[in-house]
């Protein structure tokens, strides 16, 4: 068994492992490494109650309702189903109706969720506050999320 | 015409002609770009706290540039060897760690106000912070073989088995869905950024990238010297 | 033919090894359960927390203490040049530590997966929590050999501190941890996870013959 | 027939030796001599591709080494000035592993005897950590028989050997020369061997 032999055998041993490392890995990063999901992920693969879920998701306009002092109501949705949420606490200042969340929490049975933390998430543009203001005044403004 | 970056002579022979020149640049960049950060304008969303971008965006983008030369260097050093570049390698690890560190800071800092956390572990927040601790080992392996050729090659290998960690920061964004926001300038269509903000961050950018090389040269050439009361 | 039996009896030699010095191993266990008692102390004996918090913490007293036999893996048969002798009985450096990786495996995480199920008890985990933990114990300890294998042949020659070693096995164990510990979370489906881990373990096994033999050469050269 | 031509080797480029020339034919032995530091492991370690030279080549029965380097271990002992035996395990074991490592054709009883030449045979069942420096030096030295090879390379082989086990060792050369092997070894002693060709470093 000469030496290049043996290295030879090693290689295809190798390269052998690799691939099918690569399928494995390729095959299914997707899923698992979620830091939140969308209300229709979570819809698909059925409830997990009280279990802590982490929902991404935009707030509905019109579903912001202020209960009392730091308890508030609103519906989370990205534009295919939506989920009603119940919340107290302090909301981070980039809060508001059409903008971005993803809320930590627990759900309970008939399809609400109790959050625990909820963080503003900022999308990725950026624009200077008077232009916007322009738009506004000439009505192009329109919000189009996706 | 490139072999400046491989010949440690051709080095200091380039570098002493274009040392003070590009001091006298950067300072000007510099200057500039703090102006047009003061009058920038506040962000539709954001307001004030948008301006921490100025510092964060650059900072990120030199960390993983450094550790991208690290790589491309340790890969000429252990192929082709050329002594030059782990000279370079062990250079250039700490100004990518302050890098790092300077992302890290400035991201959390922003972040309180715009997610609510100072911190959160999502994939882009742990694979930078994972970048730095790698950036600290490397300097710590610095430290700790007596034999020279052993320290270089294993530190060479080292960056290249920690290189994997730079296409899962860069796209970690856009595998999975993190709470950091998605790259606003590297998208295909028209950048999300305005034209007004985009100036100041990229003169942000040659002015922290011109900081970065000076500090670089400074330590090669410290370096070459230390190597030749040695050989 | 020949190099079969030889194979064997390099596991032949090594198991007596293992026997011969049998107190490592047990000071390894007993490190293991006695930080599991630390950690419970410090929790507080409170039912409910012990087990939600438990898997994480067995898990990661698991990859610490499997740090400690980092040492023994190649520093006595490389001081005495055993490695050379075995190199000059028809064996490459990759085979050589194919084998190591092989027998660090049987001899240290083995006794390791007997003592969890005792650990568990301590947590009080559900019986589906113990099976994930033993499962991705199995995967995730050969990844650890495999790791160990690269940063003890980095540290060789590497006198002063051997800390580094440990680190940088900790360094690339995270991503590990997180897929071990994400079985326990029910949304995310199981077998992709395990598939995920194995496909992470089949990477080890591929590079870590290549790497650990390189470092093993570069060390031999400058002895 | 091992040739060796024109060797040279240095280490982050201060020169350790300089193009070496050496051819042993069958039946024959050399002795490196130098002062210490010289260069006389590290010369051994480049023939036994440990090391890599910087130019120069190895000739083993008409082959270069570096082309099939396992035939040419095949057929080689060495025996290095540290001690290789595993401390924690009996003389026996160390024995066995070297014989099945290198499947050498000695029965048990053979060794039984080898044992007893070298008058190490009531060590058998004990560790060899608890054995004197000679006793393990010549547990080394019985690597050699045992292993029946044609190209023997030793490194410092008469440190730590009383008379006694000089002049055992200095017969067993003989013998193996006589059976047309090939002996090349390191030493600053003396040896009185006849036609004994002296490498000077």
């Amino acid at each position: 068994m000469s030496l290049r032999f043996q290295r030879l055998i090693l290689i295809l041993i190798t390269l052998v492992f690799l691939s099918a490392a690569v399928v494995l890995i390729l095959f299914n990063t997707k899923q698992n490494i979620v830091f939140f999901y969308t209300p229709t992920e979570l819809i698909e693969n059925d409830f997990i109650l009280n279990k802590k879920v982490r929902i991404g998701g935009y707030v509905k306009k019109s579903s912001f309702i202020k209960k009392s002092l730091n308890t508030y109501e609103f519906k989370i949705t990205d534009n295919v189903n939506e989920l009603l949420v119940f919340y107290n606490g302090i909301l981070p200042d980039l809060f508001r109706e059409g903008q971005g969340t993803v809320i930590e929490g627990f759900l309970n049975n008939n399809n609400n969720i109790v959050a625990s933390k909820v963080y503003a998430k900022h999308d990725e543009n950026y624009m200077p506050a008077s232009i916007k203001k322009e738009l506004e005044k000439n009505n192009q403004w329109k919000k189009n999320y996706k | 015409m490139f072999n400046f970056l491989i010949n440690p002579y051709k080095f200091n022979k380039f570098v002493d002609i274009i040392f003070k020149p590009l001091v006298i640049l950067t300072l000007l960049v510099l200057t500039a770009g703090l102006f047009l950060v003061y009058f920038s304008p506040l962000d539709y969303q954001q307001g004030l706290t948008v301006k921490i971008m100025y510092i964060h965006v650059p900072s990120a983008w030199l960390a993983l540039l450094t550790y991208a030369i690290m790589t491309i260097y340790s890969i000429i050093g252990l192929a082709f060897k050329i002594p030059f570049s782990f000279i370079i390698n062990k250079a250039i690890a700490p100004i990518g760690a302050v890098f790092t560190i300077l992302c890290l800071i400035s991201g959390s800092m922003w972040g309180k106000p715009m997610w609510g956390t100072w911190w959160v572990w999502d994939a882009r927040l742990t694979s930078v912070a994972i970048l730095f601790i790698v950036y600290l080992l490397i300097i710590f392996l610095n430290q700790t073989f007596e034999n020279r050729e052993v320290r270089e090659k294993t530190i060479a290998i080292f960056i290249l088995i920690g290189s994997i960690n730079l296409p899962i920061i860069k796209f970690s964004v856009d595998w999975w869905n993190t709470l950091h926001q998605t790259a606003s300038i590297s998208k295909l269509s028209a950048p999300s950024i305005d034209m007004s903000m985009l100036q100041p961050l990229l003169i942000m950018t040659i002015g922290f990238s011109m900081i970065g090389v000076i500090i670089a040269i400074l330590r090669i050439k410290a370096e070459i010297l230390l190597r030749k009361k040695f050989l | 033919m020949k190099l079969i039996q030889k194979i064997f009896f390099f596991f032949n030699r090594e198991a007596k090894l293992f026997y011969s010095n049998i107190g490592d191993l047990f000071s390894n266990i007993l490190f293991f359960f006695l930080s599991i008692f630390i950690f419970v102390f410090a929790l507080g004996a409170d039912e409910q927390l012990l087990r939600n918090v438990g898997m994480g913490i067995i898990w990661s007293l698991l990859l610490l203490s499997s740090t400690l036999s980092l040492r023994k893996f190649y520093e006595d048969d490389f001081n005495n040049s055993v490695i050379k002798i075995i190199h000059m009985g028809g064996m490459s450096y990759e085979l050589i530590v194919f084998l190591k990786i092989l027998s660090h495996f049987f001899f240290v995480q083995i006794p390791f997966l007997a003592s969890i199920p005792i650990a568990c008890v301590f947590f009080n985990l559900p019986i589906n929590e113990v099976y994930n933990l033993i499962l991705t114990f199995i995967i995730g300890s050969f990844i650890l050999s495999c790791l160990g294998s690269i940063s003890a042949s980095m540290n060789l020659l590497n006198k002063t501190n051997f800390s580094i070693g440990s680190l940088i096995v900790l360094l690339f164990f995270i991503p590990v941890i997180i897929f071990s510990i994400g079985t326990n979370n029910s949304e995310s489906d199981f077998n992709s996870l395990i598939s995920l881990l194995l496909g992470i373990a089949l990477i080890f096994l591929g590079i870590s013959p290549w790497s650990s033999a390189a470092f093993i050469k570069l060390a031999l050269r400058n002895k | 027939m091992l040739l060796i031509n024109n060797l040279s080797f240095s280490r982050n480029d201060n020169i350790i030796f300089q193009n070496l020339n050496l051819s042993l034919s069958n039946r024959s032995i050399a002795q490196i001599r130098g002062k210490n530091g010289s260069g006389k492991t590290t010369f051994l370690n480049v023939i036994l591709n440990f090391l890599e030279s910087k130019t120069g080549e190895i000739f083993w029965e008409g082959k270069n080494i570096k082309k099939n380097i396992f035939n040419f271990y095949n057929k080689t002992t060495f025996i290095m000035d540290h001690n290789t035996c595993t401390r924690k395990m009996t003389v026996l074991d160390n024995i066995n592993f070297w014989s099945r490592l290198s499947s050498s054709k000695l029965t048990k009883d053979e060794i039984v005897l080898l044992l007893e030449t070298f008058n190490i045979q009531k060590y058998q069942n004990t560790k060899t950590m608890y054995l004197s420096s000679g006793e393990i030096r010549k547990l080394e030295l019985l690597r050699l028989i045992l292993e029946q090879k044609k190209l023997w390379i030793l490194d410092e082989p008469y440190n730590h050997l009383d008379d006694l086990s000089i002049e055992i060792l200095n017969q067993t050369f003989i013998d193996h020369i006589n059976k047309d092997g090939v002996i090349l070894f390191t030493s600053h002693l003396k040896p009185s061997i006849n036609n004994l060709e002296v490498v000077d470093l």
